[in-house]
């Protein structure tokens, strides 16, 4: 590599800036540490929501998610900062928006933190039974309610890991990820095809289809909770600062992860229905990779401890990318001013967001407290978590669409497929059709979760809200606009990111377009005087 | 046990694409320094190429050389005859068959243009001096780069690019390219 | 009374088969007249292009349009940098950093050339006179065309190109394309 | 099109040439015309043969034939000149091999005449009763011998007329092609089309497969013969000189007859089997096509009258192409010294080579009266038939390789796909790899031609050794070497067919290719004369 001798030196007004060091693979496993999860828990609500014909719900699902993933990946390329969607729609809809967006995915960051510590402390507690210890026998009632407090405080001590795992470096934090990640992925590529070549009998499969075959509501709720697997690629762009040529690495990285999990999502629920029933699977919703492992031959011996295990690790890399998202993502919103000042600031030591880590860490135990203080709070945290995600993507896809427009000169090394050209303002607009369509199915599936998701359709709006009255008096207080944003020179961060980014094509690209521009200006101007 | 050759098929199936995936995700191409980029793109901003042509060898080596230069942004070619009209003349004098010559030159020209599949116009136009002028006509069709094949003069000791060129490369706004044909042979 | 799917299908596919067929075979791409093909194929022919660069912006343009021009047939890039020692100093002599400007300046036009994957070698030289030496140096590298960034002299009224590329076209062996940036901005 | 002011003007030196009115359509119906007939004659006697495989058996020749087509195509585009085969034989190998391989295919072309013009007058005879005309009225007995004097006739009136239309102009000739040609594709396509959709039976084809699997050796003899539906590629190249723009048409015009063809051939087996037992077209060799048509609904009704209507055009205008390039090809042997100069002569009048037209035609006559004398005539013919194309195609195999060595300047638009570079006299070489496998290929089926056909392999042969008699006795006559080649300027030669062709571009290629080589030899001279 020639890279070496031309590397930018640390710009010396920003001493501590946060660090590049996250790879290709990196980069990545931050987004399948998220999503791997979420497949692990959907696949037996999806196969119990449309039966016979899961595969086609996880298809339907996977055609929103794609497009979502598209406009990440877009943007992602565009604008390689940390922050995500709340960056996005800062810069394409203004503060106000960029607030909304931004405190919706911290909802989901927080309960990731919560609930997968909370889970894969859960499939640590399989083990212990190996040892002489019984997790059962740690409980005390509080009232009428039953707490193992075991449990509670793995789950704890997990969280405090995380937390400190993140303190001392991105490093460290990604490298946890990636190698944890790269075993859960080698552990589920084979039960795939464990289970393809010795377990699958393709006549099974068709007549469960051809005999329980979902009515259209079950189908439709059947994808809509396929939707909830997807999740998770936020994470790569949360990650996007840190990440070493993100311009050129974050495009590949999120598009390896749209299509491997689409591709895993159809293959475990095609080999789940080829293997066993469906009514199987919904009577064993909470666990449906171990149910199917056990009905596989040769693997079936070791079902019980590799899913377990695989549960435990794929479920705490999970709850590891909530914390670092949700410190990144505030980074930036404070940043931005959007949220106090006193987020702004990166450990000199370990060059992390000491802060923002501890802070949101915090928040997420607080609702694992709760989460085993009153048994409905899981499921609250998960009906929050829908309406958190797809309200961030539904303001995400009208970010991209408006960028299109006021940012034409930034250079999009990937654009979304599927662009009209129309005249806007003597230029050309490249108007994204496949935009609208993903606005349009995000939106259905967000009605959706406010129609049938009782406690979400209140809890979460609640969250932003609250979200929101912080906002008002926070810019108030401040002197700032509150429905207005504060003026920025966008042009002049987008060269330094890029830059500092190493990408100096883009940055060239850039450059030229921008002084295109200004002449032409100077011309217009020019003319005007003239008359 | 094997159960069904489809099962084998999809295993199969799922292994090549999941390995290819990660195969492409993970061969990131290089980065391309900053001087590489800088020169790359500055090239690429040339989007108005003007090509003075004289109907000659040399000449359309000069519009094969700005099809090559600006086929990769898709630039616009601007191709120039410029019929030198003495003094003792009016301007718009009968010349013989120079108007014929000038018609031929820019057929040529835009013959190549058309198998490079690039966008093209065509000026011909009538000058006492063809530098002078050409200097005019970058100026008024915003060229970005004048690029010019020409001949070898044999014995002109004092200034071999030619009168033309020199007037071009003294005065032009913008930049020039001259390509100089070797004297030896002329087809 | 359809009987199968599977007929369906390949009744379908037989007929677009035989209808792209016959759709590719009728549109024939067009006539290459004469002239353009000779234009194109003569650039074609150049195989070994050699690029003197001194390691400065308007050097590296001249390597940018090198690359151009050598892509399609897959040429040799030779770059050269020639050290002028005065005729103070043996040729041998210690230079002070002249060493390092060498290797640099080669080296951002190798990027140049790996960012458009042509070949490519580098040569550093120390001679008397730079225009000599290149001219030298095409006829030893067996150079089908020499390609120049040159800048503007600013003030030389009597030779716009300077002192060295004004050897260079009037004693090169080869085709030499120069390549002047205007005067107003140095990057 | 800007091609009209800059098209050459009629080389003065020689007035009459062919004359280039050959149309992209036109060039492939020429092959198609010959190749039509053909598989029309060889669908049965496959089916015969391979039984339940026919399919595959079409396919395995096809995979033959696709390299014999590859071949052909890059020799055809690089030598866009009459004369096919032969020409390439005698480039790359020589005279004598010019010869011989001209020889072999004027064997092919004359049966051509002979054989399609009676095939045709049969199908007419078809419509003869509605007029209230019964053909089998019409005969007298020669001995023990049954001649029918009307089917004579009209044979010999279909090759006069042919005879006619090939002198008044090839323009003429051609377009009698192109109408029947798309009259006959249309027809061909509709009777697959509607055998799919509304006869085919899939578990039909497959019962057929597993109940009558062919033995070995039925599989190999089934494949031979369906060799024979794929002959007639040849046709293209000996109307290259009279096509405008060869070089660019030609390889269009070759890959598309291969693979229209190849998926005709497999599609009329595949059809068929999927729609009658196999055992059917054993017992209607001579007529599968109509077989066929009558077993579909709502075109079986018209099956008789549209099959042989068919039958009767598509063999006609295959007749019109044997007698097309039966005199291309002697006027090409005659004009490059190998028979007499007599031949060499075009027609001021209609720039056709009058002489050789009739001379070639009336040897088809010949055999056409011997076929009606001797009841084995027929049979003889065919065996023939095979034994002079795969004779033909073994040495154009040879020709192809050693060309790639001894004229690597001549600019190739086309070459056969999978080359080895191999270094060979300071120069890259790209040997052919399926150049050889298709000579092995070819090989193979001359050699089962040879041990299966008794007729065919002693009068095959006898025509290529008289012919052979005749080339030394003329060669010595003229005092030219015989078994040496002519001094010819090959380069000279090879820029005149380039430009005369309007291959501006290849012309160019060319000329600057031996610029180049010319350099370099005076270098390597000079190097000599240095020492």
């Amino acid at each position: 590599m020639v890279s070496d001798n031309t590397s930018t030196p640390p710009s010396p007004e920003l001493p501590h800036e946060l660090r590049r060091d996250i790879t290709v693979w990196g980069s990545y496993m931050w987004g399948y540490a998220d999503v791997g999860a979420d497949i692990y828990a959907a696949l037996g609500l999806v196969i119990a929501a449309a039966q016979g014909a899961a595969s086609l719900a996880f298809a339907a699902a996977g055609i929103v998610y794609i497009m979502i993933g598209f406009a990440y990946t877009e943007l992602a390329a565009t604008y390689p900062v940390a922050g995500g969607g709340h960056y996005f729609a800062l810069r394409g809809l203004g503060d106000f928006w960029g607030f909304t967006t931004g405190v919706a995915l911290l909802l989901d960051y927080t309960i990731d933190i919560a609930l997968f510590a909370v889970a894969s402390a859960g499939y640590v507690n399989f083990f212990l039974p190996y040892f002489g210890i019984e997790p059962s026998h740690f409980v005390f009632m509080l009232g009428s309610l039953k707490i193992n407090y075991l449990w509670l405080s793995e789950s704890f001590a997990f969280i405090l890991f995380l937390i400190w795992l993140n303190i001392i470096g991105i490093k460290e934090s990604s490298l946890f990820n990636e190698l944890i990640g790269a075993f859960d992925i080698s552990i589920e590529s084979s039960v795939i095809v464990f289970g393809f070549l010795f377990a699958w009998k393709p006549e099974y499969l068709i007549q469960q289809w051809q005999t329980s075959f979902p009515t259209l509501h079950q189908f439709m709720y059947g994808s809509s909770l396929g939707i909830i697997s997807f999740v998770g690629l936020e994470s790569i762009s949360q990650a996007a600062q840190e990440t070493k040529r993100p311009a050129t690495i974050i495009p590949r990285t999120s598009v390896t992860l749209i299509f491997t999990v689409f591709i895993f999502a159809t293959a475990f629920s095609t080999l789940s229905l080829g293997v066993l029933p469906w009514q199987t699977f919904a009577q064993h919703i909470g666990d449906p990779i171990a149910t199917l492992a056990h009905a596989i031959p040769y693997i079936g011996l070791f079902a019980g401890p590799i899913t377990a295990l695989l549960g435990a690790t794929i479920l705490l890399i999970s709850a590891n990318s909530g914390v670092m998202s949700a410190s990144r993502l505030t980074y930036s919103m404070s940043e931005f001013g959007l949220i106090t000042k006193w987020f702004d600031k990166v450990s000199p030591k370990y060059r992390t967001p000491v802060r923002t880590i501890v802070v949101f860490s915090v928040i997420g135990i607080v609702e694992m407290l709760l989460s085993f203080l009153t048994p409905q709070a899981m499921d609250t945290l998960g009906n929050m978590y829908a309406f958190g995600a797809t309200l961030g993507y539904l303001i995400v896809f009208v970010a991209l669409i408006r960028l299109r427009f006021s940012d034409p000169y930034t250079p999009r090394p990937y654009k979304m497929p599927l662009n009209l050209k129309i005249h806007y303002k003597d230029r050309i607009v490249d108007f994204p059709v496949l935009g609208i369509l993903g606005f349009l199915g995000v939106g259905m599936v967000l009605f959706e979760v406010i129609l049938t998701h009782k406690i979400g359709r209140i809890a979460g709006p609640a969250w932003v809200v609250l979200g929101i009255v912080y906002y008002i008096y926070f810019r108030k207080k401040n002197n700032m606009p509150v429905t207005k944003s504060i003026e920025r020179n966008w042009e002049a961060h987008q060269m330094d990111v890029l830059i500092s980014a190493e990408e100096f094509d883009l940055a060239e690209e850039y450059r030229i377009a921008l002084k295109e521009r200004d002449e032409k200006l100077k011309k217009h101007e020019q003319i005007k005087t003239d008359r | 046990m094997i159960h069904s050759t489809l099962g084998v098929i999809i295993a199969v199936f799922f292994l090549i694409s999941i390995i290819s995936l990660l195969w492409w995700m993970l061969h990131v191409p290089p980065i391309i320094p900053q001087v590489a980029a800088r020169a790359h793109r500055e090239v690429e901003a040339l989007k108005n190429l003007l090509i003075p042509t004289q109907g000659m060898a040399y000449s359309e080596r000069g519009v094969e050389l700005a099809c090559r230069l600006g086929m990769e942004q898709n630039a616009t070619l601007i191709f120039a005859y410029v019929i030198e009209v003495p003094r003792t003349l009016p301007l718009n004098a009968e010349m013989g068959n120079e108007d014929k010559v000038a018609q031929e030159a820019i057929s040529h020209a835009e013959q190549l243009a058309a198998l490079h599949k690039m966008k093209n116009k065509s000026l011909i136009v009538r000058s006492r001096s063809a530098g002078e002028e050409i200097v005019k006509l970058a100026r008024e069709q915003e060229a970005d780069v004048i690029v010019m094949g020409i001949r070898q003069h044999i014995g002109l000791k004092e200034n071999i690019l030619g009168r033309t060129s020199d007037i071009v490369l003294r005065k032009a706004p913008c930049e020039v390219i001259i390509d100089k044909l070797p004297g030896e042979e002329e087809t």
